[in-house]
């Protein structure tokens, strides 16, 4: 077996989602699973739509350098954990609008059970290791830093009581 | 050594970026902090409660307690909120 | 909010999983979380490529009429259990060399969570509740029809155990 | 009332469909299993292990014991393998 594969970009720039996961499955024909994970900004704040408040635009900040690290960090120990064909992560930074990709994952495994946790794993752990910070804005201008969230916190460390 | 703010942190010490030269009895992060927090009202604001700002040393994240020495570059930033 | 969208699909034809993938996004913008899978053929048997021995085909034969009928009650649970905005499931039948998709679930909903959830809760049930049956064909010409296994069905009974 | 047999199922019975018309003492897909087996040397190898053999009754996954008051289509195929 060849090592996994490996692609992370932090990028200003955005992405397409089906071009990434054509070319990734064109280099992955026999992985028997590929799982993928697409995060869009939301056009709301909270938990469901009917219950938030509206959002119109969001900036993400991060640390160049260290995201690339962390990224890479959180990917190899995905690999460690489970036998992963190939694994890529795009993070973006910069500004947004509702709708706008914010992150792409995908994995690929031999079988469905680790390409799916390789892929669910490495978004809980980039989301309380990879610096990044979302800065929220409202309908009247106003902006807010998004606080980090408990169940974020609850999500990355189930994975180590498994 | 080199010391990097980002986000809200780096909004309330009004600065990305500084060089800084910390005394020699000034060990650890959590004395670094206490040290930075002296230099001016923004940093004294930005390191108010020191528990809500996460360190990292070049570019590892680490706990209060780890040491500076030989440390390049020290960041400071609010828990992180990407993904 | 209005119920949520469903797009499910038996069919012969071959898909594009990128571009399946624009069209739900395109039409899921401020979904913040769209989980995918693909599944496409293995060119070995067994749980790893090392231990496997080779495959060259695979015929999918299914029930019509059931197929379709059994993959919309596995969506509508996932619709109970989670809030999704929109979920997509398309499976093949017919003839498959290695490499070759055999089925596409997306799932998309306000979070991360219920989006990872339905997802791979739609792939475990409808591998113990839709009616497709793959025969597998190795380099010598000799078929066989694939055994259930009882790892798909301890997958498919944990969610109930949650 | 029309049989469906699928995969192996159907390779052993040598047909993938029949229209059939049981006794009335045949009231549950067990009893039904029980006397499509006696119809030939085929069906008999068939359902030689009846628990291999799983059972849809007009498109709906049931077990033995389920009734085939009024069924129009009764399926028989191994456990499922798509995915």
């Amino acid at each position: 077996m060849p090592r996994s594969g490996v692609d992370i970009r932090v990028q200003r720039e955005t992405f397409d989602a089906g071009a990434e996961l054509n070319r990734f499955l064109a280099r992955n024909p026999t992985s028997g699973g590929v799982a993928s994970f697409v995060g869009q900004m939301r056009d709301f704040r909270g938990l469901d739509r009917a219950d938030g408040t509206p959002l119109t635009a969001m900036t993400l900040e991060h640390y160049p350098g260290m995201a690339e690290r962390q990224l890479a960090d959180v990917v190899t120990e995905a690999q460690t954990r489970w036998a992963t064909d190939d694994v890529l992560v795009i993070h973006r930074y910069g500004d947004f609008a509702p709708g706008d990709p914010i992150v792409l994952v995908i994995a690929a495994a031999a079988h469905r059970g680790p390409a799916f946790d390789a892929c669910s794993f490495i978004m809980d752990w980039l989301k309380t290791k990879a610096p990044f910070w979302k800065q929220e804005r409202g309908p009247d201008g106003s902006t807010t830093w998004v606080e980090a969230r408990d169940s974020d916190d609850a999500r990355a460390e189930k994975w180590d009581k498994r | 050594m080199n010391v990097l703010y980002f986000a809200w942190v780096k909004e309330k010490v009004g600065i990305s970026e500084e060089t800084v030269t910390p005394p020699a009895d000034v060990t650890t992060v959590a004395q670094l902090t206490t040290w930075l927090a002296a230099r001016s009202p923004k940093h004294a604001a930005a390191f108010k409660d020191a528990r809500l700002v996460k360190v990292a040393v070049d570019q590892v994240h680490v706990p209060p307690s780890t040491s500076i020495a030989g440390a390049r570059e020290v960041a400071f930033f609010p828990p992180v909120t990407g993904g």
